[in-house]
């Protein structure tokens, strides 16, 4: 069987950066089409016979282990050349970090340590693994109809199609490796791949606004990289190597380390802003970036350190700058009319979740975290891709021009109500994560405080904007929607897995998700938490059940019990005008018809974005300051 | 801060000042505008009250001899009670009922 | 009986009434009779319970400076004019265009004295209906 | 609690919720009259109401406001199975959340604006209060070990003495529930000034009928939540539960309408505060 | 469901004031409150067409108001009853002459119960809305389809969903 | 980015009770502006009273609005009185004052009541409206009637109010003054009250004059202008002081009413006292010629009827411009950068009548 693994690992991680190369090289486009479906599905078919197979150790060949030590620099180095190009000294500076400090190994005489690479196939990097090929794949099929319609109607840039949908597909490839890896210099050196990656599909567009944003998002991921290169310098300068030594050790400048380089990636606060600046990319980028991939590597790392967190001051502090950031985004998204930041918002909050979690080291913690890591990353990239369909249709991303678009796209407002409602609708899985999280954290006051809150802000925009693509003016005729074949069935696919997902969120809670939080604390677990996950698990699940033909029911009695002919014009103080095109013209000032107008509220004086960072990030940089300051105490 | 505490207390306790209507009628008071009411048999039909009627409420034909209120264009003024040279136009203290 | 009435012109009106301003006066209100040929516009007003007025001769036809922008509110008097005498104002802050009190389907300048401005058959048609139902 | 077989527990309360819901918004009302100095509506007046409305033309402005009306209905009753068969308590706030969140929408998807209004006041209130009953549930927690709400009911000492602060916040919560002054901001029977009948404005006759008896179903609920602060008698929490209406009735009547700001303020640090007070104590 | 009688028992009304001098307005206001107390019938006064099941007018119809008053009276789910309080609603009363005043309110929707007086008293009130009650039951709910939607709605174009205001 | 909302606001809309409608403009719930659009009550009046001769123009002029109907009548009756040079018996300038303030009362406690409805107090609403009823009965004992009195004529008044009837509105206005005594506290002191209109809906002095504001609205922001000082009917033979507040916030709109209803009451048990003995009415002969603009306080401010008369039966033109037509201005000032919610309390609080505003 081991011949077997090497080559799955290889599906994995080789293949999907192949096709990438190869489409960099601008082949025609049917090429293209061919070798990302290729690759998808070699990822795909690969993930899944990994997951299989179980958890494994792999040792590869050591030569890999010298290839990583050459290779860190060099990546470091590419970096350091982008930097100048776009004229950064900052970013120049801190990658030109892992040079200096293989230099310094050198001069140690540590370099090349490690005699075998390994490979740690254990249960989280399986979990990581399915995410990243199965939602990533779906998402890079999505791309092709999307980069279709895309191209037709933006002008051509330095990046066209080709290797644009080329780094895309390599992405996965950098991501599964990331994962899989043991050896703490090969996890940097992917690290700083899929900034690299980031950086170009931000930068896609080649406006003024996207350099920007690619260039922030470089310079944060960077410093994040920075951080894990002398993590993993100083902690192969005590002897651990690889991530699984580390651990175990009590060392804990490098786990501080690498938790800010989780915070940057996950994009916590502070560093939120390069997430959000990503937006600028093509829909697929964000969905990629945000729900699989990219912010998922800080949350795989920063789920890794938990067992190592075991009551530390450390994890309490991570723990809180998670739920403060999840807090704090949540409160930044209600003054959002863009679906995309909103989006954005959300993803950096649930991050925020997931981390919050981590940190609280319990079995429980563990499996609320993963529970959200999973449900989060297809619920997300659904959403992702409607808004990106919604764009492409109506033209713009706002969620106040999103009314009626039930009628206009039956099928992708659909998709998109089912996502929506699996972030905060019973029974679905996020709401399953959520209640975790909040009864995991019972014993801390003030984490458990930043959640309430913040969970019930979460109410706020979903539900406007869960409201808002309800909307149906009486009687419109649309014309509908057509979306390519690509696009639609990937969206279906992708709403029939959160809706299965979710109906089987118990079972895969038992069968999944607390093995793994078990195997990772079972010897480390307080009598209490054990106890809470015995009674998660002893839940029953006829309530959810229940909920969801609740549901069912609901919607079929209602939408049977309508009739046309009881449609009357809504209530206008009796001003209506009944023209034939709206429903919600009253006639006003001299007789003259007026459209009523009702947008949600934003609050944004209660609930501006600049307000509320102004008061949110200076906390957060505190609170990452503190993360230090344990350390020398 | 809270006044009417204490006073919703002693209203809750105490008989409601509602006036149950039509179960039991208040007396009106004397002098009250009701509607109005005519003695046919006094009147000359001299169409006095229809002119000065600010509402063109009667209509009075001396051919016909009809006196002819419409009851439901009546503002119970009391103008033509007044100027009625036989006073035989009357006011009465009762409200007019309700049509269909 | 109205004392203290000064006549005065359209052109030399607005320098009046800004000088009423000046002086501490309220804005009371205006009043237009339809004299036939002309208009005749008054203006009021008042300074502890002292009243001015400015009498204006407008012939029919003729356009009217607002003085809205002196005294604001003077707006809502101005349109009322336009509706009920179809007297046009010029620099009105706000307009109705002739639809702030009267709506469509509604006479127009009902109050000029050429107009009968009594809906007679209306009310024919209605006394006929309850008449019917006053005699059962 | 009382009979063990729980599908003829859940048969009877459905059955029997509304009823008991209506007869206490009856009461409200006669006693509301009562203090106004009217003599008031009969104390049945809400069946009178309720059935009237199902017989009325059922009158919307598009098919997916009637399915959220089912759902609002839907997950009222089931939060209130929830609670009484002591299920998790989180998972019933989710649920009971989701019935509100159900009734918002269904404002908000009609182009109506006063009904947006509403929705969106109404947001603004969930927002306000969900955070003090989740603090609530967590109390419940602490106090009993245990997250399903029938532990309190076996637990040895009520919870009022355990969660004093919490019960106060949690009265204010009711307030709100139960569109009482000052906190009837969203839709009322009495106060349409601002918005006329707030979010419920677009829907009429039986498809009102559902919503009404779903706010029957919420009274329910919510009185047999005021009774958990009491649950080892239950005539005790029962006695304790209508104080507190009586004091919702009084507070309607000696409080004039505040602004939703005013309320989203007062909750996040008044209401709020005082309840996480008592949990620290808790703690402590 | 056997035919009680739960529209006389729980009769809502909404109140629209056409071209009233406010006189009957504010006698059907107090007809509200503590001393006359309409509530003890059941009856509420809603703000709401949609809720309503009586309609309550007082004062005449002008040209602005009868499309208004038409289309509260739309909004009204059936079955419903129209009440025309005071002599203007009736005819138009002392205004009836007006240049503005196109008659009574039935020149616009079907009323079903003219309470005369100038104002209206409230005890004539009671008695106009309870005999509005009396109909409401009596007309029965297989009518309801025959709501009164005057013109097809056919001419139904796709627009944008948010256009700009006019 | 901030969206504008637009909404009707009337002309059905239950707290109005009349109709009238405000288009606003908001930016969440914040009005940033707001444009009245009326005529739904406009009835042509004016035209009307050209054509009725002006005895019958009485009646007419109390129809102008039910709920001042006297204070028209009283103002049309003086205006022609002072065209024809009639001069009115002393007894019946006395009754004047006594029904008017009688009528302010009631006047006063139908919009204290209403802005109680209008910040959602329920309890406040009925509570003022059971004691107005009080001053119903006094009306309905006295005239006749409820609401519109028709007692008022030219000449004089109708009826006369007996030493009996005297003693009974003497007894009814304290009773009316106990049962306010435990209501008002709540409408001037109550914490959640206050927060409802204090602060809210600021008219400040300079804008009040210059925008026009009349009666309660003007005297809450300081404008010292009540024209019973002017002493018309026999308000020169009576003590009265004028009540003013300066905030000019609808808590001040507020104190003005509350402390204007015992100001009335005061002039009531005056003129009652004072009351000379005489005849009610003397005869008029002849029909009015040349104009004049009578005017006098009403419950909502000063009230003006330009009457011009030709010397024949019917006028020549009768023009009315109510408190709030001079109101509304001032109104649109207040609302616009108001929160939504305080849209009905500032509105009512300027007391609006669109009835007599429209005619
Ligand atoms: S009225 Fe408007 S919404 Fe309705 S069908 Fe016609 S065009 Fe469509
Ligand atoms: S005025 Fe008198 S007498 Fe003359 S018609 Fe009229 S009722 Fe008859
Ligand atoms: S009471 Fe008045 S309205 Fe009635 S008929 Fe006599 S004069 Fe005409
Ligand atoms: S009937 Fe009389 S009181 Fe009623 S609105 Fe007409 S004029 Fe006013
Ligand atoms: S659609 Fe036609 S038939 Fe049907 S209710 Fe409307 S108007 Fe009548
Ligand atoms: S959609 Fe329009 S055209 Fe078709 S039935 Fe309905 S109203 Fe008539
Ligand atoms: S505000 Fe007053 S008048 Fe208006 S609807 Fe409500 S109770 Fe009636
Ligand atoms: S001011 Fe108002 S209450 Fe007074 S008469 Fe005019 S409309 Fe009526």
């Amino acid at each position: 069987m081991h011949e077997t693994r090497e080559w799955l690992l290889g599906g994995l991680v080789l293949i999907p950066i192949l096709c990438g190369g190869i489409m960099a090289a601008r082949v025609p486009k049917g090429i293209r089409n061919l070798l990302i479906v290729l690759g998808g599905m070699t990822t795909i078919a690969c993930s899944i016979l990994l997951a299989l197979g179980g958890t494994q150790r792999i040792a590869l060949h050591p030569s890999l282990g010298i290839a990583g030590a050459v290779l860190e620099p060099l990546v470091g180095a590419l970096v350091c050349w982008i930097g100048l190009r776009i004229r950064s000294r900052l970013i120049c500076a801190m990658a030109a970090m892992p040079l200096l400090l293989t230099l310094a190994s050198l001069l140690t005489g540590n370099w090349a340590h490690t005699a075998e690479t390994v490979v740690v196939i254990d249960s989280l990097s399986l979990v990581m693994v399915l995410i990243i090929s199965i939602v990533g794949g779906l998402i890079t099929f999505f791309a092709i109809g999307y980069m279709d319609q895309h191209e037709q109607h933006s002008t051509p840039t330095a990046m066209d199609g080709g290797s644009f949908l080329g780094v895309l597909v390599a992405f996965l490839g950098l991501m599964n490796g990331l994962v899989l890896t043991d050896d703490l210099r090969w996890l940097t050196i992917f690290w700083e791949a899929t900034t690299l990656c980031s950086f170009l599909l931000i930068g896609y567009e080649g406006s003024l606004e996207s350099n920007n944003s690619a260039r922030r998002a470089l310079l944060i991921n960077t410093f994040g990289g920075t951080c894990l290169a002398v993590a993993s310098f100083v902690a192969e300068r005590d002897g651990h190597g690889t991530l699984s030594s580390l651990l175990t050790s009590s060392a804990l400048l490098p786990l501080a380390l690498m938790a800010v380089a989780s915070m940057s990636k996950a994009a916590q606060l502070p560093f939120q802003s390069w997430l959000l600046g990503a937006m600028v990319a093509p829909t697929p980028v964000s969905a990629l970036l945000h729900s699989s991939t990219m912010v998922k590597a800080g949350s795989y790392l920063v789920l890794r350190l938990a067992p190592a967190l075991d009551a530390t001051v450390l994890g309490g502090i991570i723990s809180l700058a998670g739920a403060f950031t999840f807090a704090a985004a949540s409160a930044m998204s209600i003054s959002q009319s863009n679906g995309k930041r909103v989006l954005a918002y959300s993803t950096i909050a649930n991050l925020g979740l997931i981390a919050a979690c981590a940190g609280i080291h319990s079995p429980l913690a563990f499996a609320a975290a993963l529970t959200i890591l999973i449900f989060h990353a297809v619920s997300k990239a659904l959403l992702f891709l409607c808004v990106g369909t919604i764009e492409q249709t109506i033209g713009s991303r706002h969620i106040e021009d999103m009314g009626g678009i039930l009628f206009k796209m039956p099928l992708t407002t659909t998709v998109a109500i089912i996502g929506m409602a699996s972030m905060m609708v019973p029974p679905f899985g996020m709401l399953i994560g959520k209640w975790m999280a909040i009864e995991a954290s019972v014993d801390n006051p003030l984490i458990l405080l930043l959640l309430i809150l913040g969970s019930a802000l979460t109410i706020f925009f979903w539900s406007k904007w869960l409201g808002r693509i309800t909307t149906a003016s009486y009687h419109h005729k649309y014309t509908i929607e057509k979306v390519s074949i690509w696009m639609s069935s990937i969206l279906l696919i992708m709403g029939l897995a959160v809706l299965t997902a979710s109906l089987g969120a118990l079972p895969i809670q038992r069968y999944v998700i607390k093995p793994v939080s078990l195997s990772f604390f079972g010897q480390y677990g307080t009598r209490t938490s054990l106890s809470l996950l015995d009674s998660v698990d002893a839940f029953l699940g006829w309530p959810l059940l229940v909920v969801l033909g609740a549901i069912l029911i609901s919607v079929l009695v209602g939408s049977a019990l309508f009739r046309k002919s009881h449609i009357r014009l809504p209530y206008l103080c009796g001003e209506n005008v009944d023209t034939p095109e709206y429903s919600f013209i009253f006639r006003s000032i001299a007789d003259t018809p007026s459209m009523a107008l009702l947008n949600s509220y934003y609050l944004s004086r209660v609930f501006g974005e600049q307000r509320i960072e102004m008061i949110c990030n200076p906390i957060a940089i505190l609170i990452v300051i503190s993360l230090f300051g344990v350390i020398f105490q | 801060m809270i006044h009417l505490a204490g006073s919703i207390f002693s209203k809750l306790l105490s008989k409601p000042d509602t006036r149950r209507y039509p179960m039991e009628r208040r007396p009106v008071a004397p002098g009250t505008r009701g509607h109005i009411d005519i003695e046919i048999e006094k009147c000359i039909f001299c169409g006095a009250c229809q002119k000065r009627c600010p509402s063109n409420a009667l209509e009075v034909s001396r051919d016909s001899k009809a006196w002819i209120l419409n009851r439901y264009a009546c503002i119970v003024c009391g103008y033509c009670v007044e100027i009625c040279p036989k006073k035989c136009i009357r006011m009465n203290d009762t409200h007019h009922t309700p049509g269909a | 009986m109205l004392d203290n009435v000064t006549e005065t012109t359209a052109e030399a009106l607005p320098a009046r009434v800004w000088q009423t301003r000046q002086e501490g006066y309220r804005f009371v209100t205006m009043t237009c009779t339809d004299l036939g040929d002309s208009h005749d516009i008054l203006y009021h007003f008042d300074r502890n319970y002292s009243l001015r007025h400015f009498r204006l001769r407008l012939p029919r036809g003729e356009c009217l400076a607002s003085i809205s922008s002196i005294f604001f509110a003077a707006i809502l008097v101005e349109n009322e004019i336009k509706d009920l005498f179809g007297i046009e104002f010029s620099g009105l802050a706000i307009d109705y265009k002739g639809r702030f009190i009267l709506s469509d389907g509604a006479p127009l300048a009902p109050l000029n004295k050429s107009h009968a401005g009594i809906g007679m058959e209306i009310r024919n048609l209605t006394q006929a209906a309850s008449k019917k139902e006053a005699r059962s | 609690m009382i009979t063990p077989n729980p599908t003829f527990q859940i048969a009877l309360l459905i059955l029997l919720a509304p009823f008991f819901g209506a007869l206490i918004a009856g009461l409200d009302r006669k006693i509301t009259a009562r203090m106004q100095g009217r003599i008031g509506p009969p104390v049945l007046q809400p069946f009178y109401d309720v059935m009237k409305l199902l017989r009325k033309e059922p009158i919307v402005v598009n098919r997916i406001q009637v399915v959220y009306a089912f759902l609002h209905l839907a997950f009222m009753a089931l939060s209130l199975i929830l609670l009484v068969l002591g299920q998790d308590s989180l998972m019933f706030l989710f649920v009971f959340a989701f019935s509100t969140l159900a009734l918002v929408l269904g404002g908000m998807c009609v182009r109506s604006p006063y009904s947006r209004i509403g929705s969106q006041r109404e947001i603004m209130l969930m927002v306000a209060y969900e955070p003090v009953l989740i603090v609530l549930m967590i109390g419940m927690y602490l106090v009993n070990g245990s997250f399903l709400l029938a532990s309190p009911i076996a637990a040895a000492r009520p919870m009022l003495f355990t969660l004093p602060l919490i019960f106060i916040a949690v009265l204010v919560v009711l307030a709100i529930k139960l569109q009482k002054s000052p906190f009837d901001l969203a839709t009322s029977h009495h106060a349409h000034q601002e918005i006329i009948k707030g979010l419920t404005i677009e829907y009429a006759g039986p498809y009102l009928a559902i919503l009404e008896i779903a706010h029957f179903y919420e009274i329910a609920l919510l009185f047999y939540l005021i009774m958990l602060f009491w649950a080892s008698s239950l005539l005790i929490g029962a006695l304790l539960a209508c104080a507190a209406f009586f004091l919702m009735i009084i507070a309607d009547n000696v409080f004039a309408r505040l602004t939703s700001i005013w309320t989203f303020r007062f909750m996040w640090t008044g209401a709020l505060i005082l309840s996480l007070t008592n949990i620290l104590w808790l703690y402590l | 469901m056997p035919a009680m009688s739960t529209f006389k028992k729980s009769p809502w009304v909404v109140h629209f004031n056409c071209n009233s001098c406010n006189g009957c307005d504010i006698e059907f206001l107090a007809c509200l409150t503590p001393v006359y107390d309409l509530e003890r019938f059941g009856i509420l006064h809603v703000g709401n067409p949609k809720h309503a099941d009586v309609l309550l007018v007082t004062g005449s119809v002008n040209h602005r108001n009868a499309r208004v008053l038409r289309n509260v009276y739309d909004q009204m789910p059936a079955p419903k009853v129209v009440v025309a309080c005071g002599v203007c609603a009736a005819t138009g009363g002392i205004f009836a002459d007006g240049y503005n005043v196109l008659g009574g309110i039935d020149k616009v929707v079907p009323v079903d119960v003219f309470v005369p007086g100038c104002p209206a008293r409230p005890e004539a009130m009671i008695d106009g809305i309870i005999r509005a009650a009396e109909i409401l039951e009596s007309r029965n709910t297989a009518a309801i389809t025959s709501v009164s939607c005057r013109k097809p709605l056919h001419r139904c174009t796709p627009v944008p969903d948010s256009p700009k205001p006019v | 980015m901030i969206r504008r909302n637009t909404i009707p606001f009337g002309p059905q809309h239950p707290v109005l009770p009349e109709p009238i409608q405000l288009r606003l403009v908001m930016e969440d719930e914040k009005i940033v502006e707001a444009l009245p659009s009326i005529g739904y009550v406009h009835r042509g009046l004016e035209k009307i009273a050209e054509k009725k001769d002006y005895v019958q123009d009485v009646y007419l002029a109390e129809r102008i609005c039910g709920i001042c109907s006297f204070m028209h009548s009283q103002n049309y009756c003086q205006g022609i009185e002072s065209l024809m040079n009639v001069a009115v018996p002393d007894r019946a300038r006395f009754l004047r004052v006594v029904w008017a303030e009688i009528h302010r009362i009631h006047s006063h406690l139908l919009i204290l009541g209403l802005l109680a409805d209008a910040f959602g107090f329920e309890n406040l609403f009925m509570r003022l409206w059971q004691i107005r009823e009080l001053v119903l009965d006094i009306m309905e004992k006295t005239t006749g009637g409820r609401v519109i009195l028709g007692v008022c004529t030219i000449g004089g008044v109708k009826r006369d109010i007996t030493p009996e009837t005297s003693d009974y509105i003497l007894r009814q206005l304290d009773e009316i003054e106990r049962q306010l005594s435990a209501v008002l506290p709540s409408l001037t002191h109550d914490y959640s009250v206050k927060q409802r209109l204090v602060g809210i809906g600021v008219l400040p002095k300079d804008k009040a004059y210059e925008l026009g504001a009349v009666g309660p609205v003007a005297r809450a922001s300081g404008v010292a202008m009540d024209l019973r000082e002017s002493g018309y009917a026999a308000y020169g033979e009576l003590n009265f002081a004028m009540v003013t507040e300066s905030a000019g916030d609808c808590y001040a709109r507020t104190l003005v009413r509350v402390r204007e209803l015992a100001t009335s009451a005061d002039l009531t048990r005056q003129a009652l006292a004072k009351m000379p003995s005489g005849p009610i009415t003397t005869p008029v002969k002849g029909s009015p010629t040349g104009e004049v603009l009578a005017r006098i306080e009403q419950p909502r401010g000063e009230l003006n009827f330009y009457i011009k008369g030709n010397g024949s039966r019917n006028l020549e033109r009768f023009r009315v411009r109510t408190p709030t037509f001079a109101n509304l201005p001032p109104l649109l000032h207040m609302l616009t950068g108001c929160q939504l919610a305080d849209v009905p309390v500032i509105a009512i609080c300027i007391d609006p009548c669109i009835s007599c505003t429209e005619r």
